[in-house]
């Protein structure tokens, strides 16, 4: 009787890729489903959404969605999506990928990416390490944690996500966990209908991984600390945007108005066009 | 404000919280209890049997103290649970 | 702050003091012979003349005192009669017109605390009387004239509770030009009367008459409206308040547009309090259709989103405005206001503490306020009376009056004022819609005073509603018919009744808010017995507070009708009015004296002044005292350890004078009272009031503040003799001064200490606490003072006089 | 779009840089983007300044790693697209040639060669990535690649690399060097009408049948772009006709990594372009390409007038190498020349084609190329 039952996203979704190829309690699946809720929202064209990502876990993502899908190189994806956007503005181009993807091997650009204001939209899986290559530390990966390549204690200050971005020019900077499902919807809502660059980071449990070499063996027990330490501070200053066993600060902490990358570019390519006629 | 009246209130067969139909599609579900954990009404608990996965999917204990917020539909990382609204005919029926 | 000097130069000329006695009617000298106690005052030292009259109150008798300040040249004055906390101003005033200083004035309290606390023993009383003038006497002679200094007066008010009192003043207020600030705890003002049907006797719709005022107050450009916001601090004093006020979270923000989409998604339900739970509402929803604002609300207790996680969003994404907003926080805004109007209002009577009447058992008994519900046409059954069992109109309908009041087994012992004519009304709304009900109301008597009272009275016995005399003694129900049998008996005809039935509507009274001491604290106010706030005077003030700058308007100073609130509510904003038209207030001249000379700079004084009014000048090297910010409680006189503070028209001098007044003839029979004004001299009063009768034995002397009580003038009445000393004062945490009776506490526990380790009984020292409404807790204290001093042997009172003898030489 | 300034044509004089952008345009390339590197620089700079005439993007990137993603990504979007660089940048853009391979992208990538390794000579011409873009990144695969030796084939080769990356669905190298490059000469341009440009083939079947790596017999499987409606997926991982990862299955990783060869190789006749001048009596055989095969050139007629039969074989296309071309020479001729900037690349490929006849290697590194007196001795010693 289970076949007959169909899950109303599942048109949202690769069923011949079904079942997805995360852990349980991996957050990853939260970030899916949070995502195709705003699609569903806003009725998106799916014929006009592109999605992206990189390697790691979460770069299964692009396959999963039924919509136009790239699963690049390693940290490649917003590079990608820069031609993308670029080459047919009309396209809505979404990277969903994860810490070490984005902001390691990805990082620069990221950097750059945000300075343009491409018009590309941003969700980083936050799960603290590489999950897929066994558990090794990432530029996210909490001070004195566990990993496979720190067994003594991180010693390298993590990056503060949320600083960065804001830092780097995003037009729009959030973060929450994956039990912020109902705010995490909205804020891909938001960035759905927003021009510019625009970033949301979710903190998202690895219990597999990084839970159990941390003391959170379930997904659950991640879940629970989510709960427990979450404290709603919008439009708080980013630099004080800490992660830490007491206190996660989320929400959303930069909304700006600003012109994109492509319609600057446009318009100076119709303003040139315009000269060119005088002459 | 005084002291609210000892009897339901008057409308209290009119307005009522829908009624809820649970879906678990159990082969789907992969155990990881988000969907029983943060149920604010305690709909679920986790079932005796193992699924395909071999996984105790959710089991619906109480259908009636859900109010279809859908939160599991929501937080389930695998798309294996969803809710609808009881259609009232049937409600009738019952 | 006066320096010593002048007190030397005034101390020079000749006192004159002259004595006036009162009767009071037979009020005093039904139990005091006031001749007696006139011939004894004549002879007392620097007396120049001494009378008793009927009513020194009387113009008469001002115009005798006037007269014999003139021309007997008096520059001091003593009245004997009632308490000064009802007439000092009245006699000051006199004294002043006739241009003596009113702080050459002094009241002997022999009513209040004297001759009705002791009705039965007119030897006694009149000894006491004496005793009394005696001390009066002995202060007015060190008396020293001053002036007092003005204090600026904020021109904003703040406004408790928005039912129809609370908006009233609130309106008249800013009507007159003030800025107010209206504070209500529920989410929509409106209070009591937006939820009734109908006005006795006028029959206007209640709430249309309410409704255009609530908006009126929600747009007045000088109202700032606080609703679901709560007080929860109160500093400073008469003019200059400043008060913390907490406003909670409604978690929809002012963009809501009230269109009335969200309740309809919104999954949990739960009854509405403003229905009285007939019908439900949802987690989010706005109490009525006319509230104000009209902003909807989320019932946090209720809504599914907890600790930071939104589990259900359905209202958000119903809402266009985005106006839902769960990150709301609760904020805590201060205000400066010069003036506070307290309209809490009152709570009704729950009657389910009366099983007899099975309200909350049987479904078909209702409470007369779930009748204005039902009766409402924008109620839950859009104004169909219909009995919750079947929904169908009844046929008989009973009410029982007096639920909760006029009993002391059943509620409480007085009247509410209401219900009555309430009742009346309902029984001809009834009428009104089917003619044919039956309607029997069951009464202990109609209490129909008001205007246009009676003929509403009239006009239901001749639209055939029957009233019998005699409440039910059990109402049961008949399972089947869900009808109700009323037993009892008709106390007019002498006979049994046995009535059925459909429905039972309980006349239930109004009582104080359950929250009502979280109010007295905050704002140092004083409540009668049965619990709501009490005036400073129940005829001359009745809208004011004993504390200055304070008001009462509507049911939170005792049950009232919709005009009498309105009535109320417009008499203290006039009040508060006056007071900020003013801009300036004067306060009593009680603050410190100085003596420099004798000041070590130790900085007691410093730490332990409640308002931070005095600072330590280092460079001058002396402390200096912020007069306008000086409370006046001479705490700090009593902290001094050097004598250098004292408070003036509370001097060290006079309050001793007062003390070897007391202890000059048999002190070993007497007890030595201090007593705070605000809690236990006003509980003393209150136990006159209530004639609550007492031993003759003690002799109270009045300081602002128990913190006032210096250690030495405790030890100075045992060195003289006495038998015991009590020091009285507010409860810890109501203070009229903030926490100045903590320091109280501290120096009687040091003097406990010290009898002990001289081996004295330190029983013979009491410090109790007594609120302006604990006369019986007065009274009785001092019959256990009584029992205590028989115990006291002439030895013990030759040990302790030595002992504290030393004790005085020391320091 | 709004090509205010049209395409050029007729007689110009410029250099091989604009004239490989010119090319580029002409072909119908719309994004570039790209990364500063001499001696690659000045296509870019001219397409910052020509695109816009053609409503083109141009973006410069943060490094040659993002300039390829976003051409693929472009591509992917539905533009012809490149980017141009030289050794040093050349190989941080092999991984994602790599992607480029795997997920049959339409590109073209110009590659200035200069002295290497590392940062080696900017300056100076060289030959030494020819073996790069063939293996340069991981795994197996083919590609196409074109030698330029004057200023006018790098505009016509640019525009060959287009039609051949659109045609069969892979990357295209143009591999110049810095004389080319930098070298000013004549260009004559053909009215845009008469010439051949070829686009990549989209799918003609509903897009719910449409298999985004299905080939059809031609080893090329149409293109869908993103946003028109196909919903497809693509990965880098080994993927199955519809694109899905299949990373467990060896049967699908022979199929298409054989497939991904192949569909150069079995057409390798078609895309295999050479030019052969004196060829049907010679006994020496000078096999060149690039700036090389101009000295080479001399140098063969030098040699006839000393009597020598001398011939040259130009080697247009680099890869798919040439084999039929050079075995066919080696038949007849006695030896083989092989001059190249570089310490013997393409004299390897050669050498295996040539079987048994003997062939001379000319190595030359740093300074100025072959002259063709050099070339000339070589070939009197190999006679």
């Amino acid at each position: 009787m289970d076949r007959e039952l169909v899950h109303p996203f599942s048109k949202y979704l690769r069923s011949a890729m079904m079942p997805h190829i995360w852990c349980s309690g991996c957050g990853n699946g939260i970030v899916l489903n949070c995502f195709i809720n705003a699609l569903d929202d806003l009725q998106i064209d799916l014929d006009k959404l592109v999605v992206v990502s990189g390697i790691g876990c979460i770069g299964r993502i692009a396959g999963y969605t039924n919509a136009d899908s790239f699963h690049t190189t390693h940290g490649r994806a917003i590079a990608f999506s820069t031609g993308a956007k670029l080459a047919n503005p009309e396209l809505e181009v979404v990277v969903i990928s994860g810490d070490g993807d984005l902001f390691a091997i990805g990082g620069n650009h990221f950097m750059h990416a945000a300075r343009r204001n491409i018009g590309i939209k941003v969700i980083c899986a936050n799960n603290f390490n590489y999950g897929m290559t066994g558990g090794q530390q990432g530029p996210t990966t909490p001070l004195e944690s566990l990993t496979t390549t720190t067994p003594y204690g991180n010693i390298e200050h993590p990056f503060n996500l949320i600083h960065l971005a804001a830092a780097c020019g995003a037009t729009y900077v959030a973060r929450w966990t994956t039990l912020h499902v109902r705010r995490l919807t909205q804020s891909i809502k938001r960035v759905l209908q927003k021009e510019g660059f625009c970033f949301i980071e979710v903190v998202s449990p690895c219990p597999e991984i990084f839970g159990r070499r941390n003391k959170m063996r379930t997904g659950l027990e991640m879940m629970e600390w989510f709960r427990r330490a979450s404290v709603v501070e919008n439009f708080s200053d980013p630099s004080k945007a800490e992660i830490s066993s007491e206190k996660i600060v989320v929400g959303e902490f930069v909304n700006k108005e600003k012109v994109s990358y492509e319609r600057l570019l446009h318009e100076k390519i119709a303003q040139i066009n315009e000269k060119r006629v005088e002459w | 404000m005084p002291e609210r009246i000892k009897h339901p209130p008057l409308d209290s067969k009119k307005v009522k919280p829908p009624n809820a139909e649970i879906h678990i599609i159990k082969d789907q579900c992969k155990g990881c209890g988000f969907c029983i954990q943060f149920c604010p009404k305690k709909v679920l608990e986790e079932s005796q049997e193992i699924n395909a996965r071999g996984v105790p999917p959710p089991k619906v204990v109480n259908e009636g103290g859900c109010v279809i917020c859908s939160f599991c539909t929501a937080v389930c990382p695998d798309f294996a649970i969803f809710v609808v609204e009881k259609p009232l005919e049937e409600d009738v029926k019952t | 702050m006066v320096e010593n000097k002048e007190l030397e130069s005034k101390g020079s000329e000749e006192i004159r003091i002259g004595v006036y006695v009162c009767h009071c009617g037979l009020n005093i000298a039904g139990s005091i012979d006031c001749e007696e106690v006139a011939k004894f005052a004549a002879a007392l030292p620097q007396v120049v003349l001494a009378k008793d009259n009927r009513y020194t109150c009387s113009d008469q008798g001002q115009e005798i005192i006037k007269n014999d300040i003139k021309e007997r040249k008096l520059n001091r004055v003593v009245v004997a009669s009632c308490s000064p906390r009802l007439h000092e101003s009245t006699f000051r005033k006199a004294c002043e017109e006739a241009g003596l200083n009113k702080y050459l004035f002094e009241m002997a309290n022999i009513r209040e605390q004297c001759s009705w606390v002791h009705l039965h023993d007119q030897k006694a009383a009149t000894e006491k009387a004496k005793d009394l003038v005696k001390m009066a006497v002995a202060k007015v002679a060190l008396l020293q004239p001053a002036e007092e200094i003005e204090v600026p007066v904020t021109r904003k008010a703040l406004v408790i509770g928005g039912g129809v009192a609370g908006v009233q003043a609130a309106l008249d207020l800013a009507d007159t030009g003030h800025k107010v600030y209206l504070v209500e705890k529920e989410p929509s003002i409106g209070g009591m009367m937006a939820r009734i049907d109908k006005t006795f006797p006028t029959m206007d719709c209640s709430i249309c008459i309410l409704a255009p005022k609530m908006s009126d107050a929600g747009h007045h450009h000088n109202i700032e409206l606080m609703t679901n916001s709560e007080v929860t601090e109160v500093k400073g004093y008469i003019g200059n308040f400043c008060v913390k006020v907490l406003k909670k979270p409604r978690y929809v923000t002012k963009d809501c547009s009230a269109c009335g989409e969200c309740p309809k998604v919104c999954p949990i339900i739960a009854p509405n309090e403003f229905d009285v739970g007939l019908v439900s509402r949802h987690a989010i929803y706005t109490p009525f259709a006319q509230a104000v604002p009209s902003t909807y609300i989320i019932d946090m207790n209720i809504c599914l989103n907890k600790d930071g996680v939104i589990v259900c969003d359905k209202c958000i994404k119903t809402c266009e405005r985005e106006a839902v907003n769960f990150e709301m926080k609760p904020e805590t805004v201060e205000l400066d206001v010069g003036t506070i109007i307290v309209a809490t209002g009152a709570d009704v009577f729950d009657p389910s503490t009366l099983p007899n009447y099975g309200y909350g058992k049987y479904s078909n008994v209702l409470t007369s306020l779930e009748f204005e519900r039902l009766i409402n046409a924008g109620g839950p059954s859009g104004g169909r009376l219909i009995r919750p069992s079947d929904m169908q109109i009844p046929k008989r309908v009973a009410f029982v009056q007096c639920v909760g009041s006029r009993s002391d087994k059943s509620g409480r012992l007085y009247c509410s004022n209401v219900c009555c004519m309430n009742t009346i009304k309902d029984s001809l709304l009834i009428k009104e819609h089917w003619p044919e009900t039956e309607i029997y109301v069951f009464y202990v008597d109609i209490r129909a005073y008001g205007k246009g009272f009676e003929d509403l009275y009239k006009r239901a016995r001749k639209e055939g509603v029957i009233f019998i005399r005699g409440l039910p003694s059990e109402i049961f129900e008949d399972r089947k018919t869900r009808n109700l049998w009323l037993f009892g008996e008709n106390t007019l005809k002498r006979e049994l009744y046995n009535v059925n039935a459909d429905m039972v509507i309980l006349s239930i009274g109004l009582e104080p808010r359950k929250d009502s001491e979280i109010i007295q604290r905050l704002l140092t106010l004083s409540r009668t017995q049965d619990g709501f706030f009490m005036e400073a005077h129940p005829k001359l003030r009745p809208v004011d507070a004993a504390t200055g700058g304070i008001f009462f308007a509507g049911c939170a100073e005792g049950p009232k009708d919709i005009k009498d609130s309105v009535t109320q509510a417009s008499a203290a904003a006039a009040r508060a009015g006056i007071l900020m038209a003013k801009g300036n207030v004067t306060v009593e001249a009680i603050t410190p004296i100085y003596f420099a000379d004798k000041c070590k700079l130790c900085g007691l004084c410093v730490k332990v002044c409640p308002y931070n009014a005095i600072t330590l000048n280092k460079e001058l090297k002396r402390v200096e005292v912020i007069e306008a910010a000086c409370g006046g409680c001479g705490t700090c006189s009593a902290e001094c350890p050097f004598g250098a503070l004292t408070q003036s028209h509370f001097t060290d001098e006079q309050i001793i004078a007062q003390i070897d007044a007391v202890t000059e003839h048999e002190p070993e029979k007497k007890i030595v009272a201090f007593c705070c004004n605000w809690c236990a001299y006003a509980g003393a009063d209150f136990a006159g009031i209530s004639r609550m009768q007492y031993p003759p034995k003690v002799r109270i002397i009045r300081t602002m503040c128990s913190g006032r009580v210096a250690p030495k003038f405790v030890q100075r009445a045992f060195a003289r003799g006495a038998a015991t000393v009590i020091v009285a004062g507010c409860h810890p945490g109501d203070c009229h001064y903030i926490n100045a009776n903590y320091h109280t506490q501290k120096r009687m526990e040091q003097m406990w200490k010290k009898m002990k380790q001289s081996g004295l009984d330190d029983e013979r020292l009491q410090l109790l606490w007594a609120s302006a409404a604990e006369g019986e807790r007065f009274a009785s204290k001092i019959r256990e003072m009584e029992a205590l001093m028989e115990k006291v042997t002439s030895e013990d009172i030759e040990k302790s006089k030595k002992v504290f003898e030393k004790a005085l030489e020391a320091s | 779009m709004s090509g205010r300034r049209a395409l050029i044509s007729g007689a110009h004089f410029m250099s091989g840089d604009i004239a490989c952008a010119e090319g580029a345009l002409c072909a119908g390339c719309r994004f570039f983007a790209g990364y500063p590197i001499t001696p690659a620089t000045e296509i870019a700079e001219h397409l910052s300044e020509r695109m816009p005439d053609f409503g083109g993007i141009y973006i410069q990137m943060e490094d040659e790693i993002a300039s390829i993603a976003a051409v693929i990504g472009a591509s992917y979007a539905g533009l012809k697209a490149m980017t141009a660089t030289s050794g040093p940048g050349f190989s941080l853009m092999q991984e994602n040639i790599g992607l480029a391979v795997m997920t049959e992208t339409p590109c073209v990538i110009v590659d200035v060669m200069r002295g290497g390794p590392s940062t080696g000579q900017p300056t100076l011409p060289g030959q030494q990535d020819v073996m790069q873009v063939k293996w340069g990144s991981h795994g197996d695969y083919s590609i196409i690649a074109l030698a330029p030796s004057s200023v006018q084939e790098m505009f016509d080769l640019a525009i060959e690399a287009f039609n051949l990356s659109e045609t069969y669905r892979v990357p295209a190298f143009v591999m110049a060097d810095e004389i080319v490059a930098h070298m000013w000469e004549k260009v004559v341009i053909p009215h845009a009408s008469k010439i051949k440009i070829v686009s990549r083939e989209k799918p003609h079947i509903a897009p719910d049948k449409y298999k985004p790596f299905a080939p059809d017999g031609s080893l090329i499987p149409p293109m869908a772009c993103f946003g028109e409606g196909y919903r497809f997926h693509a990965t880098g991982l080994t993927h199955d006709e519809r694109g899905y990862p299949k990373t467990q299955d060896s049967e699908v990783q022979s199929r298409l990594v054989r497939r991904l060869c192949e569909k150069i190789s079995k057409n390798a006749d078609r895309i295999i372009k050479v030019e052969g001048i004196m060829l049907g009596d010679a006994d020496v055989v000078v096999v060149a390409y690039g700036i090389v095969a101009r000295a080479a050139l001399s140098a063969v007629r030098k040699a006839r007038e000393f009597g020598i039969k001398a011939g040259l074989l130009r080697l247009v296309t680099l890869w798919p190498f040439a084999e039929k071309h050079v075995a066919e020479v080696a038949k007849q001729a006695k030896s083989i020349v092989v001059p190249e900037m570089n310490c013997g690349q393409i004299v390897r490929e050669v050498e295996r084609a040539a079987k048994e006849t003997p062939v001379a290697f000319l190595s030359k590194l740093g300074e100025d190329p072959h002259t063709p007196q050099e070339i000339l001795e070589l070939m009197r010693r190999n006679t």
